[in-house]
């Protein structure tokens, strides 16, 4: 069983579909969800074997308490995006965010999500902070924050690209990319679990994790990867 | 236009109330039948907590509820005594008590403060209902009915659960409280001795239907009268006070056709009184003899009829324009050779004053 | 002990269970005292739809309340219409969600309470000129005394433990939407496990006080009752 | 080591009770007494129902509860009729009555379809509770009590909602089920008639304390009775058939000192009999006249006594061993010169048949 | 029209809630049986606790249980000294988590209806030779009906949108842990509003089902009491 972060979802459906039918006689269960709460429940022990995150730090951690069967492995780069409903959503930027009149602005939770964390450091290095702190609001995660945005409560939100490509966002909306100069990198890493330190079956979807073509089926669902050398 | 008068039609499973009633705008009126009988019932629809199609209800000349109108039952003015005494369990008694007394909407014409006295139940006001004796929680419920200053007052067996002292003391209150405040009572009894004293009417309910309905007097001395009195039948007489004797603590009421002597306590002379005399209590000789049975009448025998025992008959006598019923056995008629037009002594052992 | 923002979470709890909890009882009352009463055939639907808030996952049940709060929903364009400021991401916005998740503990055991009072109270207070209405509040209340209590510290408690559909909808704005019960869900997720510790352990001790004067009146009520004995 | 010995003592606010009982072995104690004096705290106390410290109560030689027993009330072989009637709501009437039968441990004694039948109940039997009147409630409370077939029977009041016909229909059964099942059963009534017609016994309660105790004919003739029986003074005499007259369908019933006639509703010769002579049926006379009244005894004056009026004495008259009361104005008693000792004819206008 | 996955959550929810329900229902009468009767001072505070789960967050009452669960926790010592499986992630685990979740739902209203129920049914059943336990049953439960319909109907319908706790406890596992509350959070995650529609739309359908059969229960036991009116 996979724990991967939500963010991941439209790509990992893809990518174990391409790892089945290479490998048609395994089997391959994805559970989505919070990478924080992911953590929380590997060290209590719950029964999943790869752990992608969102966050490098939470596997990093995990590993030094000794619950990792693998090193911390580097899959991917999120990329931030301001994403809207607005007809004039591909020409947004963050500067344009400080007019009132954009109305509120939808990030994920700073606090525990990295996406949020991320968006705030953005916005801080954009130097609207002050004038856009007022009217944020902050969902659980960034499909959460989408939704906001989606259903109209608010106006613009500050989402991962992958979310922003997937088909229901790109028919409803349309996104902007934000320099990732302006935040510190979103990098995702992924470990082998330690219950799964023998199991055949986990290694061989790390190290299809890194075959060419699902590195280039995630660069397609908008992730950028990381250099093959940090490897 | 005064009294009241009704017409209902209730349809239950096994049961049917079909009533028409026509009952006099004051007094007392008993309502008499065997347990299910459907006098309950009437109450209720007269209380108006039964809503019956095509029923009819107007009392003291205004409609309580026809075809058209439909008077809801908390802006009757009545006060019900229920079978059960049916106290708010989460009021103590005084708050019981003052739940009717502070929403009563004409003036106050009962006081409080006196029935809570003839009731006894002054002791008893901080208690909650389920702290009480049976007869207490009657009692309170009788005080509560009267809280609110009634015009009608539906009293469903309310005497049931209590000893003879308290009825005693109860009733000549409630007797005084129909007379002086004029306010009609229809009471549902089962005890001849409560009805005799206190009615001035009788209806007579069987199977949802009435029997009887009529003056107390006219009907307790009809011989068809369908309640069953048994050992209670008898008479009613209306009197007046002529004579008293001190000493003998004695009084001598006149009635129609001569005099009869009873306990007298308190009357005044010319003073008007009701008296009921039992068939039981009722003997006949030929020859006025030495005994200690004071009450002695000239009479004639006007008819005899059937008992409910074979060995018994009711012999009708006239005094004056007065009917006295004797019950005797036939083995006495025989022997006596009583028969309607024979003049004979009327013994009376016993009479009782009612009021 | 706790930091600022928590307290203010803690009192936006407290302000909003109370405020949910006291409206409920006015909406919650009438429909349950008409379920008890009423012998219409919609009777059993009605009841049923009351409860089903209940059996929608809270998160879902606020995303569905999000889209109806948006521009293009119902109630968004209710708020509209009346010139108010919507009610997503605000305190009202959050009552309301309130009010139609917690509406079954409020209507059921008031409903089973009502249904235990009979019929004979009432028209003995009618007999006593009390009105329908009057009857209700002097006779029906005091008797379903147990049922209100029971519902008040299901809708009090659940309210202040609600947080799927607060999350949902809430922003997490703090001082107007930030509860406790997702300032609990942060600092665990925050991995911050000693602040989320104390401030549950706080509210616990909170909510456990206002639960213990609340059994504390019905006790003492009912001591008075029965150390007079049964009966009636 | 038969009967019933009991010792209560409890202590309510404003209320305590605190009696010490030596009840028969079997028949029937009546339980008399104002309300509120006691009556239901007491038979509570002996179905196990309340439990007050110190207590002793040992019934036909079997400890029920002392010092260091108690038999939880299921297990107390008795039959209890609530004041009221208390029937389960949830059940209808036959799962009411089935629900003590089932459970019952003895041998079934008392078959159910009888007491159905008798209590006319039948018609009634898929009904809830809710639906029955008062008096039909009543009535299945009686049977359901039954339904264990209990060694002791408890009834509180269980006539009191029921009119005289229903009454004279189940007063019988009542009374045959107890001699027949030698089924001890203590009765709490308000009626003079049905005490004097079913009990043997009689115990008066004043402020949960006992004032009088003892068989029921002793009782009635003693003058000080803390109960005020009023119109139902009177005694109680045993005696046998000596003689059918089928003619007049009357009885000559043999007691002590003469023989009384009384009407006669199958009697066999040599039958014992139970005798009811109220003293308002009873009058004196210097000589025998030719009246209606056909029961004339020789008796001489015993005792002459205060009478709840002034105007009237209790006069108590031997014939034989048998002692009669007779009510009697005092002018009466002055003008016959009635006095101890003095030898005079009784008249009996009435005799009630009680068993 | 809905995924094989969807059918399994399905499946898996109406266990739980049926599983729960059933077991409350054990574990829940005694307890609110024995807070109708006590005159113990413990009384207030027993009552209180038993409400207490019902304020935290469930997902925080989630982590708490799954520290409790876990290999350090007291729960999983106990398993652990039993020789059984750790309860989290597992759908035992689920339901031991839903019966602290669920049970003031369960007790609650139960309380409220065996106090509405007074002593003197009781007294009647012990004169007709009950035992206290017999009367219980005989007597006790069918005048509680109402009360005992509320909390099976509050009971099942809570632990079938109960999500927060199951998610944290349950991590998801499909077939094992993965109800339907949490399938339509992942759905709605996802973004798949379509999926989450649909799932909702069945499980609304469902448990309005379940729910009228309860009612129309209630409603023809009350039909039968008063097409013969009221009294007593
Ligand atoms: N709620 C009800 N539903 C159906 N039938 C009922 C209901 N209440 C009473 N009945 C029936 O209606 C008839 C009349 O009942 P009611 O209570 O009026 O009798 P009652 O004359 O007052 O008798 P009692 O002297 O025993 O109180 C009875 O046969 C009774 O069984
Ligand atoms: N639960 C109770 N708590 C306190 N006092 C009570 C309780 N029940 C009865 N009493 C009081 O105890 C006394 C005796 O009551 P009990 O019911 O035994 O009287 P009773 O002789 O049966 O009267 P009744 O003929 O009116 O039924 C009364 O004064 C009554 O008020
Ligand atoms: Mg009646
Ligand atoms: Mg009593």
């Amino acid at each position: 069983t996979i724990a991967a972060a939500s963010d991941l979802k439209f790509a990992m459906d893809e990518v174990i579909a391409a790892f089945k039918q290479r490998h048609p006689g395994d089997q391959v269960e994805v559970v989505y969800g919070s990478s924080g709460k992911f953590q929380t429940q590997i060290r209590l022990g719950a029964p999943y074997d790869l752990y992608f995150s969102a966050d490098i730090a939470y596997p990093r951690a995990l590993a030094e308490a000794g619950l990792a069967a693998s090193p911390v492995t580097p899959y991917a780069h999120g990329r931030l995006v301001l994403w809207s409903t607005r007809p004039d959503s591909r020409t947004l930027t963050l500067a344009s965010l400080a007019d009132p009149a954009i109305g509120r602005i939808a990030i994920a939770n700073p606090r525990h999500a990295p996406y949020g964390k991320r968006a705030v450091e953005a916005l801080q290095a954009a130097g609207v902070w002050s004038r856009v702190e007022a009217r944020l609001v902050q969902g659980e995660s960034v499909s959460h924050a989408a939704q906001f945005v989606q259903s109209g409560n608010a106006q613009v939100g500050i989402i991962a690209l992958a979310l922003a490509l997937s088909p229901e966002l790109a028919r409803q909306g349309g996104y902007q990319l934000i320099p990732d100069s302006l935040h510190a990198p979103l990098e995702q890493g992924f470990i082998i679990t330690r219950r799964a330190a023998g199991n055949a079956l986990a290694r061989r979807f790390a190290a299809h994790m890194q075959a060419d073509d699902t590195r280039a089926l995630m660069q397609r669902y908008g992730f950028v990867l990381p250099e093959r050398e940090r490897r | 236009m005064t009294g009241l008068q009704a017409r209902f039609h209730l349809q239950r499973p096994g049961f049917c109330l079909d009533v028409a009633l026509d009952l006099p705008a004051r007094g007392v009126t008993a309502l008499f039948g065997p347990s299910g009988s459907g006098k309950t019932t009437l109450l209720r629809c007269i209380a108006g907590l039964e809503r019956a199609r095509g029923s009819e209800l107007v009392v003291a000349g205004e409609v309580w509820q026809d075809a058209r109108h439909w008077l809801p039952p908390h802006q009757r003015p009545i006060g019900y005594v229920f079978q059960e005494a049916s106290l708010f369990p989460h009021l103590n008694v005084l708050d019981n008590l003052r739940y009717g007394q502070r929403r009563q909407r004409d003036a106050q014409r009962i006081s409080l403060q006196q029935a809570i006295d003839l009731l006894g139940i002054g002791h008893l006001l901080a208690r909650r209902p389920q702290a009480l004796s049976g007869g207490e929680r009657q009692r309170v419920a009788i005080a509560r009915a009267l809280s609110v200053s009634p015009r009608l007052l539906l009293m469903d067996e309310p005497l049931a659960a209590l000893d003879l002292q308290r009825k005693r003391e109860i009733l000549p209150y409630l007797e005084r409280l129909h007379d002086e405040l004029d306010m009609p009572v229809i009471y549902v009894s089962h005890a001849p001795d409560e009805v005799a004293r206190l009615a001035d009417h009788l209806v007579v309910l069987d199977e949802g239907r009435v029997t009887a309905s009529g003056a107390l007097g006219d009907e307790l001395v009809r011989f068809d009268l369908p309640v069953r009195l048994g050992e209670d039948a008898g008479t009613v007489l209306d009197g007046a006070v002529a004579e008293i004797d001190r000493d003998w603590h004695l009084a001598r009421v006149d009635i129609d056709g001569g005099s009869l002597w009873v306990r007298d306590s308190g009357l005044v002379v010319g003073q008007r009184v009701r008296l009921r005399v039992l068939a039981r209590d009722v003997s006949l000789a030929l020859e006025p003899g030495r005994s200690s049975i004071q009450n002695l009448l000239r009479g004639q025998v006007d008819a005899i009829a059937d008992d409910d025992h074979p060995g018994q008959a009711l012999v009708r006598v006239r005094v004056g324009d007065t009917r006295l019923l004797a019950r005797l056995t036939r083995r006495a008629i025989a022997s006596l050779g009583v028969a309607p037009g024979q003049d004979l002594w009327v013994q009376i052992k016993s009479v009782a004053l009612l009021a | 002990m706790l930091m600022a923002s928590d307290w203010q979470a803690l009192w936006l709890t407290a302000q909003l269970a109370a405020i949910v909890t006291a409206l409920l009882l006015v909406i919650g009352t009438p429909i349950a005292w008409w379920l008890s009463r009423t012998r219409s055939l919609w009777k059993g639907p009605v009841a049923a739809v009351v409860t089903l808030p209940l059996v929608l996952p809270p998160s879902v049940l606020g995303f569905y309340l999000l889209l109806a709060m948006g521009p293009e929903g119902p109630l968004g364009q209710l708020t509209d219409a009346l010139g108010m400021a919507p009610l997503s991401f605000s305190f009202e916005g959050l009552v309301v969600a309130s009010l139609f998740y917690s509406l079954p503990f409020m209507v059921q055991p008031l409903l089973a309470a009502f249904e235990s009072v009979g019929r004979r109270p009432l028209e003995v207070a009618a007999t006593l000129r009390a009105s329908p209405l009057d009857a209700f509040f002097s006779v029906v209340v005091p008797l379903a005394a147990p049922g209100f209590l029971t519902a008040c510290v299901l809708t009090f408690a659940h309210t202040v433990g609600e947080f799927g559909v607060v999350l949902m909808l809430g922003g997490n704005l703090p001082g107007e939407t930030r509860v406790a019960s997702v300032q609990i869900y942060d600092h665990v997720e925050a991995l911050d496990y000693a602040s989320a510790h104390r401030l549950a352990l706080v509210l616990l001790i909170f909510c456990f006080a206002v639960l213990l004067v609340l059994h504390a009146v019905r006790l003492r009520q009912r001591r008075a009752d029965s150390s007079q004995e049964s009966a009636s």
